[in-house]
Parts: C-alpha cells; sequence; structure tokens
C-alpha cells in the first residue's frame, strides 16, 4: 500500500488577456482541477522564454504548459503565433532528446473557456501523473 | 437508411469533391451545355449528393447525358465541382454487375466511317467499367 | 534587498473558507525580504487600504504583496493604494489566491499549501521589482486624412469641428472619391452629388482643413502623438493657387482623346483637366502622359489662353515634410477588374458594364448626360440583365475573385433596377441573383418595393454565359426554383463586380506598420470593441478601408474615427504602459531579430559609439525601443538571442524567481 | 587534396594586397603540425610567403571572424570562403554583424576537408606530416617507416561527406568554376535517431553530452553565435553557466544554444569540427533545420542577404505543436 500519493508539479505560463481570465472564470464558476497546476502570469504566451521551460524542469517541475490567446485573436495581434512556431521547434527537440512529449504542452484558452481551462489542466495532470516524476530534465541538487 | 449513407459517402469520396461547399447559386446549371438533356441538373446533383439522395441519380439517364465539358467546374465560384459528383455516381452505377452502358456489341449500329476513334475510346472509357 | 509587507485577504468567507489565512500569512514572514505580514477580512475596503498604507509607514515597505482576487480584479486598486502611500505602484504583485486557489479546490490543506506556495513566487517577484515610470510624450495637434473619399472626407471634417487642423492627402486631383461618381443613394434615392458636393465645399472653406490633392504619402515615421509624414504633392503643371477654375485651356487643350477616368473611359477629356464641374480644388491638371508640351515641348496653347498666367510647364513633384498627433486612413475600394471573366464577355462587349459604369450611364453630368443609351450604339436598351456577385463570394478563384462578400451590391442593383423601370417602364429588367442581402435600415423595404412595385424581375440563380451574337446579349443562365435553364437575348449586362482595398493600401500599411488581412483591408485593433482603430497605435480606419461598406455605414465609422482622434488630440502628453521592453545596448548585436518579430514597428536601429576595455572606441548598430508605441507584449525578449531584451515588469529574472518559488 | 593551390592564393592575395583593394588578408596560417592549420591575419607578401598554408586541414569557417576583424581596420580585409563559408557570411549580413564595404570576398573551390580523428584512428597516434598523392593522403608516423595512404571517403569530415552546396552565395571575386547546391543526406542521421524509441534517443543523447567538457570551443567557433555577450556568460541573464555541474547542465547549455542559433545555423558544421570530445553537435542544429523545413518549407540560412528565419515568422495556418507529433507518428 503506498502511502504518499505521486503529486505532480505543474507549471502554467497564461497570457494575460486570454487563459489567466479563462483561469479566473474556472475560479468564478468553481470548475476544480488539481491543486497542482501553478498559475505564472505573463503579458503574452510569446513572452514564454525556452530558458523558463527548461528551469522549471530544472528545478523539478513535472510539467509544463504554456496557455495563450487563440490563434488569431491575441491582444497584440501576432504573438501566439511566434509562440506556436517556438513551442513546435522547441518541444520537437525535447523530444528528440528523448524527453517525454507529454510533459510538454501548448493549448489555447480564451478568456470565455473557464471549462476548457479546468478541463484542460485536468488532462494535463492526469497525464503526467501517469508518467512520474520527471527523471530526464531534472537537477538532483534542486531536490528536495 | 444505412445504405443511403454509405452511397453518399463513396460518392463523396470517389469524387473527391465537397457538397457543402456549394452555396446554390446555381452557376453550373446555368452553364451548362446539356441542360435541356438533363433530368437533373448540375446544381440538383450537387443538393442530391449532399442529402444522400442517390438512388434516383444512379437511375438516371441524365448521368449519360453530361459531356464532361467541366465547364460547371470551371465557373463554380466556390471550387464545388459538379461535374466530379456526375462522374462519380456513373462510376457507381456503370460498376454493377451487368451495368455496363456501351458493350463492344452496341457499337456497329451506332458508327460511321466519319466517327474518330478517340470518339470510341473515350466513350468506352466513360461508360464501361 | 527590499522590504516587502504581505497582505493576505479573507475576502469574507470566499478565501477564508478554503485557505488558512492566518497560515499564509505566518509562512510568508519567513520569506526573503519579508518585514511584515498580516491578514484582513476584506484587504480592497478603505479600512483595508488603510491597513496597508499605515504598514507601509510604519515598516518602511518598498514592496507590497497582496494575497487576494485575481490582479485583473484589483491589481488597479491597489496599485493606487501604494502610490497613495507613497511607493510606486509597480512595486504592488498580486497573488491570486481566490480565482486560482480558494474558489477551484475543496480542501483546506491543499488550498492552503497552494496559496503559501503562490504568495512566495509575488515575494520572490517583488523582491526584484524596480520602480517604473510610464513614459510620457508630447502630442503634435495635427492629424492626416489620408483619402479624400466620403470616409476622409467626413472625418476631416468631424475633426475640424473640434478645433484640429487636419490635412487630407488625395492622390487624384479632386477630393471626392467613389461617392462622387455615383448617381443616386440607396435606400432614398437623393442623388450623390446633391449631399456630397456641400460637404466638398465644407471641406475646401474649412480654416482648419488642408487638402493635399494629386498628392500621396510616401513615408510615414514616428509613433503615436508623433509621427512624421512625408507627402508627395505630384507636379500638375498648374499653379494651384493662381488657376482659377475657368476652363479656358481645357475648351482649347488640342488633345482631346484622351479615355476620361471619371466616367470610366467612356468618354473622353482633354490632356489638361478638370475631373468633373464640382471638382474641389477646382484647378486644372496636365495629364504628362497626354501632354505634346510635356512630351516633345510643342503646343503650350493652354499658357497662353490662360489670363490668369497659372500655367507652369517646369513645375516639379514637391516633397512636403510634416508632423503629425494621429493618421486616419480612409484609401477606400475600387472594383475588381472584370478582365478574368470571360464568361460574362466583358471585354468582347461595350454593352457589358459594370455597375460603376451604369452609375455614370445614368448620371445626368456622365457620358450621355444621364440617358440610359448601349455604350455600342447609343440605342435605348430593351431587356437588361443584371448579375450579381460577380467576383464576390468566389472561394475557388482566388485569383479571379474574393472571397469575401462585398456587401454594397444588392442594394445598388435594387437601385439601378428600380430607377431604370421608374425612368424606363418599357425596358424589362432582370436580376439574377445566389441571395439577396438586405440588412439595415429600410433596406429590404427598398428591396421589395423594387420587386412588387416596379416589377423588377428577380430571378434565383447565376448567369452561366453571355454571347454577343449581332447587336444582342445571349444569356443563358439558371432559374433554380423553377428549375429551368433561361436563355434572354438583352440588350444591356451589368455585373455587379466585387469591391476591393484600394492598391495604395498594402504599401501604406508597411509605412504605418498597421496590419492587413489576407484581402488587404486594414485590419482593426479588436473586432468588436476597437473597430476604429488599428493595432497600431495613433492609427485609425475610416470607410471602406478596412471592410466593404455602404455610405451610411462609411460616415459613421468616419465619425468615430473621428472622435477617436479628438480624443487623442485632445491630450497635452501621451501616458504610456510602463512595463515595456527595453535593450541593454552594450549586450545587443543590431541582428534585428526583435525588429522582426515586434507587431508594433517599435523598436529602431542606431549606431552608436561604445569604449572597449582595450580604450579604443567601436562604432555598433544597437536596438532601441520606443516606449510609447511598445505594447509590451514581449515577443522581442525571446526573439533576442543575446539576452539583451528584456520586459520591465516582466522581466527575466522576475519570472525565473517566479518559477524558483513555485518549484521550490 | 584540394584543387586549388596554396600559390594561386598567395599570388592572388599579394596582388590584391599590392593594388591596394585590400589593406590585410584572413588566411590560414600552419602550426606545429601539419593539421593543427590556425586562421591569421596577414598583412605583406612576406608574411604570406612565411607562414601562409592551403590544405586540406583547412575547414576553419573565416565567416565569424570578420566579425571582430572588420573593425578598426583601414581598408578592406580579404578573406577566403569556401561555398560553405559564404553562407554564413550572408547570414552574419543579414544580421547586420560586419560592415560588407569593409570585405572583400574571394570564393574558392572546396573538395571537402579532413577530420584529423579519422585520419588518426587509421593510421595511429605520433603523426609527424601528411602529404598528399593525388587524392589521396600519405600520413607519415612517428613509429611507422612506410606512409600510410588513406582514401578521400576515409578522411573527409562528415559535414563534406554530406556536403549541402558546392556554389558559393557571396562572392566579390571567384577562383575556380562556381558548384551547385547539392541534394545532401545530410538529415538522414536525425531521421535515423526520430526513429528511435524515446528511451534510445535518451541514452544515445546521455552517452553524447555527458562527454561534453564546458570547453566552449563550439560557441567560441559557431559563426551564428556571434553574440556580444553570451547569456551563459551574463549573470543577469538568470541562466549563466561556465561549468556544466551535472546532466541538466550539459543538456540545457546545449539545448539552449541549438535553440538561439536556430533559424540563423548554417549548418555550417564547425560545431561539431571543433568539439574535441566529438560530440555530434550538429545534429542538434540540424533536428531544427529539418524541422523547420517541414514545418514552414524548405529554408536556407544565409542563402540570400535579408530572408527572414522561420521563427521570427510565422503563417495564420502553421502546424500546432501537438500537430507536430500527430503528423511524425502517422508517417512512420
Amino acid at each position: 500500500m503506498q502511502v504518499n500519493e505521486y503529486k505532480p508539479l505543474i507549471v502554467a505560463f497564461c497570457c494575460n488577456w486570454c487563459s489567466y481570465a479563462g483561469a479566473d472564470l474556472a475560479g468564478n464558476n468553481r470548475l476544480s482541477y488539481p491543486a497542482d497546476v501553478k498559475i505564472i502570469r505573463v503579458p503574452c504566451s510569446c513572452r514564454v522564454n525556452p530558458m523558463f521551460i527548461l528551469r522549471a524542469f530544472q528545478r523539478g517541475a513535472d510539467g509544463v504548459i504554456i496557455c495563450g490567446c487563440h490563434p488569431g485573436d491575441c491582444h497584440y495581434t501576432s504573438g501566439n503565433y511566434y509562440t506556436r512556431r517556438r513551442m513546435a521547434a522547441l518541444f520537437s527537440m525535447l523530444d528528440f532528446l528523448g524527453i517525454e512529449r507529454e510533459r510538454t504542452r501548448l493549448e489555447w484558452v480564451s478568456a470565455a473557456e473557464g471549462a476548457k481551462f479546468a478541463a484542460t489542466m485536468n488532462d494535463f495532470v492526469e497525464t503526467v501523473t501517469a508518467l512520474g516524476e520527471n527523471k530526464r530534465l531534472e537537477d538532483l541538487r534542486c531536490k528536495k | 437508411m444505412h445504405n443511403t449513407e454509405y452511397l453518399r459517402d463513396e460518392i463523396i469520396r470517389i469524387s473527391g469533391a465537397n457538397p457543402a461547399k456549394c452555396m446554390r447559386c446555381g452557376k453550373c446549371s446555368a452553364t451548362c451545355p446539356a441542360y435541356d438533356e438533363m433530368e437533373y441538373h448540375p446544381h440538383q446533383f450537387v443538393n442530391m449528393v449532399e442529402c444522400g439522395d442517390i438512388e434516383p441519380l444512379l437511375n438516371s439517364e441524365s448521368l449519360y447525358m453530361c459531356l464532361s465539358c467541366f465547364a460547371c467546374i470551371e465557373r463554380c465560384p466556390r471550387g464545388v465541382e459538379p461535374a466530379k459528383f456526375v462522374e462519380a455516381v456513373r462510376l457507381t452505377a456503370i460498376r454493377q454487375q451487368g451495368a455496363n452502358r456501351l458493350t463492344a456489341d452496341n457499337v456497329p449500329p451506332i458508327v460511321d466511317e466519319d466517327t474518330p476513334q478517340q470518339l470510341l475510346v473515350s466513350a468506352f472509357r466513360k461508360y464501361t467499367k | 534587498m527590499q522590504r516587502v509587507g504581505v497582505f493576505v485577504c479573507w475576502c469574507g468567507s470566499n478565501i477564508a473558507g478554503t485557505v488558512d489565512v492566518h497560515a499564509v500569512a505566518e509562512a510568508l514572514k519567513n520569506e526573503p525580504g519579508v518585514v511584515f505580514s498580516t491578514d484582513y477580512q476584506y484587504m480592497c475596503s478603505q479600512a483595508g487600504q488603510d491597513m496597508i498604507k499605515a504598514a507601509v509607514k510604519e515598516h518602511n515597505l518598498t514592496g507590497i504583496v497582496v494575497c487576494s482576487c485575481s490582479p485583473r480584479m484589483h491589481e488597479a486598486t491597489f496599485r493606487k493604494t501604494a502610490a497613495a502611500a507613497g511607493l510606486n505602484p509597480y512595486m504592488v504583485e498580486i497573488a491570486n489566491i481566490r480565482e486560482q486557489c480558494s474558489w477551484v479546490h475543496k480542501d483546506i490543506l491543499t488550498g492552503t499549501e497552494k496559496a503559501i506556495i503562490l504568495g512566495k513566487a509575488a515575494v520572490a517577484k517583488v523582491n526584484l521589482n524596480a520602480p517604473l515610470t510610464p513614459g510620457e510624450s508630447p502630442v503634435t495637434k495635427r492629424a492626416l486624412v489620408i483619402g479624400g473619399g466620403i470616409a476622409g472626407i467626413q472625418t476631416a471634417l468631424d475633426i475640424a469641428d473640434a478645433g484640429f487642423e487636419v490635412d487630407i492627402v488625395e492622390k487624384k486631383p479632386t477630393i471626392g472619391g467613389k461617392m462622387a461618381q455615383l448617381d443616386k443613394t440607396f435606400p432614398t434615392l437623393d442623388c450623390a452629388a446633391c449631399i456630397l458636393t456641400p460637404k466638398m465645399v465644407d471641406v475646401a472653406q474649412n480654416e482648419k482643413i488642408r487638402i493635399f490633392s494629386y498628392s500621396e504619402v510616401t513615408d510615414v515615421k514616428g509613433f503615436v502623438g508623433n509621427f512624421d509624414v512625408t507627402i508627395k504633392k505630384n507636379a500638375r503643371f498648374v499653379k494651384e493657387d493662381i488657376c482659377t477654375g475657368c476652363g479656358a485651356c481645357v475648351e482649347k487643350c488640342p488633345m482631346k482623346k484622351i479615355p476620361n477616368e471619371f466616367n470610366l473611359g467612356m468618354d473622353n477629356r482633354t490632356a489638361i483637366y478638370i475631373p468633373f464641374a464640382q471638382a474641389v480644388p477646382k484647378v486644372a491638371t496636365i495629364d504628362p502622359n497626354a501632354c505634346n508640351m510635356l512630351k516633345k515641348g510643342k503646343c503650350g496653347i493652354c499658357a497662353k489662353v490662360c489670363t490668369a498666367g497659372a500655367i507652369d510647364y517646369t513645375q516639379k513633384d514637391e516633397y512636403i515634410e510634416e508632423k503629425y498627433g494621429a493618421i486616419v486612413v480612409a484609401t477606400g475600394f475600387n472594383p475588381i477588374s472584370m478582365d478574368k471573366f470571360d464568361e460574362f464577355a466583358y471585354s468582347q462587349s461595350k454593352d457589358v458594364i459594370t455597375s460603376l459604369e451604369f452609375e455614370r450611364l445614368t448620371n445626368a453630368a456622365g457620358p450621355s448626360a444621364g440617358k440610359l443609351l448601349r455604350p455600342s450604339d447609343g440605342k435605348h436598351p430593351h431587356t437588361i440583365v443584371f448579375v450579381q456577385c460577380v467576383g464576390s463570394r468566389c472561394e475557388a478563384c482566388a485569383e479571379k475573385g474574393k472571397e469575401y462578400c462585398s456587401k454594397i451590391c444588392c442594394m445598388y442593383t435594387a437601385k439601378h433596377a428600380m430607377l431604370t423601370r421608374d425612368k424606363y417602364p418599357d425596358t424589362e429588367v432582370y436580376v439574377f441573383y445566389i441571395d439577396v442581402r438586405t440588412p439595415g435600415k429600410n433596406f429590404d423595404e427598398f428591396y421589395r418595393r423594387a420587386v412588387e412595385e416596379y416589377g423588377v424581375k428577380y430571378i434565383k440563380g447565376m448567369v452561366g454565359k453571355v454571347t454577343p451574337e449581332g447587336d444582342k446579349l445571349k444569356v443563358q443562365a439558371s432559374d433554380l426554383l423553377s428549375n429551368k435553364q433561361l436563355h434572354i437575348d438583352a440588350d444591356l449586362v451589368v455585373l455587379a463586380a466585387a469591391i476591393e482595398p484600394d492598391k495604395s493600401a498594402r504599401p501604406l500599411a508597411t509605412m504605418l506598420t498597421a496590419s492587413m488581412d489576407t484581402n488587404d483591408f486594414f485590419t482593426e485593433a479588436h473586432p468588436k470593441l476597437r473597430p476604429v482603430e488599428s493595432p497600431t497605435a495613433g492609427v485609425f480606419l475610416s470607410g471602406a478601408c478596412q471592410g466593404p461598406k455602404d455610405i451610411p455605414e462609411t460616415v459613421s465609422q468616419a465619425g468615430a474615427a473621428a472622435s477617436k482622434v479628438i480624443g487623442l488630440l485632445a491630450k497635452d502628453k501621451l501616458t504610456g504602459n510602463p512595463c515595456v521592453a527595453s535593450s541593454n545596448e552594450l549586450m545587443c548585436n543590431g541582428c534585428s531579430s526583435c525588429a522582426n518579430v515586434c507587431p508594433y514597428g517599435a523598436i529602431t536601429y542606431a549606431d552608436k559609439e561604445f569604449r572597449m576595455p582595450d580604450r579604443t572606441t567601436r562604432i555598433r548598430r544597437v536596438a532601441e525601443v520606443n516606449p510609447a508605441v511598445c505594447q509590451g507584449c514581449g515577443a522581442c525578449t525571446v526573439a533576442c538571442p543575446s539576452g539583451a531584451m528584456d520586459l520591465k515588469g516582466f522581466a527575466n529574472l522576475q519570472i525565473m524567481a517566479e518559477v524558483d518559488a513555485i518549484c521550490k | 587534396m584540394q584543387k586549388i593551390t596554396r600559390d594561386v592564393l598567395i599570388d592572388k592575395a599579394s596582388a590584391l594586397l599590392s593594388d591596394g583593394t585590400v589593406s590585410c588578408v584572413l588566411g590560414w596560417k600552419k602550426g606545429e603540425f601539419d593539421y593543427d592549420v590556425t586562421p591569421a591575419v596577414f598583412t605583406t607578401h612576406d608574411e604570406l610567403i612565411k607562414d601562409f598554408v592551403f590544405s586540406d586541414f583547412c575547414g576553419a569557417n573565416f565567416s565569424k571572424y570578420l566579425v571582430s576583424k572588420t573593425k578598426n581596420i583601414e581598408g578592406r580585409i580579404l578573406v577566403f570562403l569556401k561555398p560553405c563559408d559564404t553562407y554564413s557570411f550572408n547570414q552574419l549580413l543579414t544580421e547586420h554583424r560586419f560592415d560588407r564595404e569593409k570585405v572583400y570576398a574571394v570564393g574558392i573551390p572546396c573538395e571537402g576537408m579532413a577530420d584529423i580523428s579519422k585520419v588518426r584512428a587509421i593510421s595511429g597516434e605520433g603523426i609527424a606530416s601528411i602529404d598528399t598523392s593525388g587524392d589521396k593522403m600519405l600520413v607519415t608516423t612517428l613509429y611507422d617507416d612506410e606512409p600510410v595512404e588513406i582514401a578521400p571517403c576515409d578522411f573527409l569530415a562528415e559535414r563534406c561527406i554530406n556536403c549541402k552546396s558546392k556554389k558559393h552565395v557571396a562572392f566579390d571575386e571567384l577562383i575556380g568554376e562556381d558548384g551547385d547546391v547539392i541534394d545532401s543526406n545530410r538529415f538522414d542521421e536525425v531521421a535515423r535517431l526520430e526513429s528511435l524509441t524515446p528511451d534510445e534517443r535518451f541514452a544515445f543523447w546521455q552517452n553524447e553530452l555527458s562527454r561534453c567538457i564546458r570547453c566552449n570551443a563550439c560557441r567560441d567557433a559557431c559563426p551564428a553565435c556571434t553574440c556580444e555577450k553570451c547569456v551563459f556568460d551574463n549573470p543577469a541573464s538568470g541562466i549563466e553557466n561556465k561549468s556544466p555541474a551535472n546532466e541538466f547542465e550539459e543538456k540545457l547549455f546545449h539545448i539552449i544554444r541549438a535553440y538561439h542559433v536556430a533559424g540563423r545555423c548554417t549548418d555550417c558544421g564547425e560545431c561539431s569540427r571543433v568539439c574535441p570530445q566529438n560530440i555530434p553537435l550538429h545534429l542538434l542544429n540540424r533536428k531544427f533545420i529539418k524541422d523547420m523545413n517541414d514545418f514552414y518549407g524548405e529554408y536556407q540560412a544565409g542563402a540570400e542577404v535579408g530572408m527572414r528565419a522561420p521563427l521570427v515568422d510565422y503563417t495564420t495556418e502553421d502546424l500546432e505543436p501537438g500537430e507536430v507529433f500527430d503528423r511524425r507518428d502517422t508517417d512512420a
């Protein structure tokens, strides 16, 4: 019998205008998702530097998800299009290095999609939980 | 019911065209040189395929009245390609057993010395499986 | 290190119900930099805010963390509180422990644990916050309107009415645009000239408005409030200030066979010309491609007959540089070319015309003096076929037509059909339509009148083919409702050609760094909530350059754009968002990656001199961000390989500190 | 064996020096051994005669040197560019990294350069001299009397076996004939790795990257890594890192480095050439190039000046990151 149930650590980068508002809406509607998800607010998904993602993995995150406005709806007109290219390239590279591709995700969540936000987070947490601890991109010095 | 849907999907698959793109402008029928010969006109073809109403088309003489001139394809503003549906239904019809529209025996009575060879070849291609 | 105060809000039971607020306040006391930590029922209340102000004074706080509801709710409130306490408002960070914690988690242990982590992240961030001051820039109190059609005219008049100076740049010799070419306007049928020309005169007489006709914008630099614009005034070879518009030169000019563009080539004009009687400015212009004097140096008749001495064959293009605070784009539309629609025989028969040509044919000032006569033989047409949606809603033939609905054609075709039946009851009028779209005040009633009172034959179906045969046009079409193919012998076929943005719009958009859609219509800053602004600050949209529009819509959008411009020009200074990008020039490579991704054109480059460690100097190209233009998205920060570019308020180190705090 | 000789290049350089077209020459200088050739600046004919060499070991891509060497010089600098170097040359011009007016570029043909580790693997240690005979290489070691003969297919560097182009995309003057862009198999190894399981890929890279000693040779030789200050040397970047303390940092450095040059890397292969640990670093860059070609259409960095790299561009119809994997899975 397992005493300590494994809880993944998920870092979510949410753009201020759509996805962060979507997360707020999930809250307003009391749509629950696991507390393992911790949100960092960024002005636009295009603010997310690959360095931040690697940093999160280094410090012990088990999954990183980036959420932005739907393509075409970016508050800054084109930021999420750059995000899409950058993340496609970066995620593909991480996969190339043998790091589980399910640990990274990019999702478009609008300010009206509270339900989608909660569902996405539930699904992502479930996926990462199934994978278990991040071993391939960890820094043992940062482990508790 | 099942057969209706199956037929519809088959026609769409064979034709490679999408009837949902049609905006009912009727330019295909307006432009069709064989209009008067046809029981079902090009725009009806598109609509009937979309509705899965394939049986009447399969049994209609219209299939063989289409000249395959592709004027409807050329002029359709939405890229629906009505002639491809006609073609797909015709293929479905003649592929049924014993449904060849033209056999070698049919040829001598309808041919004369001015008939170009190419016509016969393309007729066979079009009306025979 | 900051001296941070942490304020945990209960939000009544909204937070305190699922989060142990005391435990959160206690736990955060141990975070680096935290010198004070407390909780309170309602932080956003006056009492709560007073508590924060008092704590700032008492504990000499330099940073504030409020653990409360979403920053989208009360960040502004707490920033004001901080400012009132004498702190920089940007020294406040919010940990969202309501929407993203207490409201989505049910268990008090998990909720508290997460709230503490979110609080730690906010503390870690605020430790790296720096006071930010929004940049200020002055506003040049003058607006530029590009395009002198009804959109540009209305915008200019409204801005001038508010007391600001406006310049209109129009590439044609006169303002007026497409509306000047129209005959009557739907649905009221008042004559276009009767309502437009007084406005044109108003523009000419308004002291606040300058008209640069026969001119174009060639360069735009600067940013909102401070645009530097170069306007090229094309040489018209007539001194504008001297010419009285008497028309003596036009009368005597021997070059009389130049296709008249105002009448769409359906009649001729002279080499020196005034486009139409009510032109503004009413000044002659010499067409350099047609004038013998300019081409061969022979003639000079106009100079001889001009009593005012306004003719100047040596006039050169002139470049004018002017400063503006706001720019309104009103570049309008054109009907698309019909050359590629062979099935309608437009290029084969003179009697197949576009709707705009039909307008000229029925206009009293048109080539046939308002009599509806066939262009080929001048005979009265008895059967007229109108074809709708020619090139509109055309998805398959992108090289021929446009995917969108041109919006205005249904109504003007109803107008044409009705007027024809009204004036010439002996004509048979057919309208072939796919759908009749008449949403608009009194629009559908108008269309129904055409059918019910005037007997216009509306037929659901498209025309497939038009074949000129003898003096007839054989029209082959389908009638979808009666499932028949029709063959009509028509005398005149009128094509409702799709409309497209003017060709000058694309290069202009590049100059303005204003975005466009794939159809070359300008994109609005928000499709619903900011429909008359471009995403580029200080650039506004008026009329059909933003999408197909009829006259009432154009005029209302023109007014809306004007009110936005007035709102901008009424300010003495513009205050920006201080959370903008900035580049560390010591690390900048000058590689242009950042400028490539900037949606606002906020980044420029300058060659700067740097002192090197070996005491030599070196000139390097480095990026400079204009804080007045930057909107703070951060796209550039990731594109920058050297990390020279960073975003204030969301700096690399701040976000990484948050990551570290969350992952600790 | 190179078709073009040292003498031809010296004659060209001396002529351009004497007629004042250029004030100095960026060339290869012989080192202690025949194979350790280093880049150097020459200013006179005598210096050229004394030290200038041109051999199968002149692999160094000079484009990067122009960033520093064009500063503070009078007149122009002569640079010899092999076809692959010209791509880097253009890419650096695209990024405004040096002044084109300061450079006189002479394109020279290239028959492919040697990889000393391949040579050494055949000849053994203690190489005393290297000569050529026809297209073969004759290697004499301290321990053998007879020279070892090595064929080009055995000594050519990987990047030269999979040469992507013999065409010069930038030059002021060309010596010899220009070649063509080559349909190479350079992505085969990337494709092979992609076809492995994630576990196998992880093991592969774990093994390769764990050898990294963070000598920074890859970064220092890379013509795309010309940052005024590297993020890894900058305490304010948040990822300052001078030496890899553990597996994570080995990966971090190489992922970030590859990402930073993605879209700007011309695939010149300098990173792998200079790596003392023989880590196939070029595979990381090629992975990005291959992906971007697959996702956004063919793109060769440096093919023309002023091109916009895929990562600073977009279309509204781009693939989603998830679709990238779906597509690859269905292809496989």
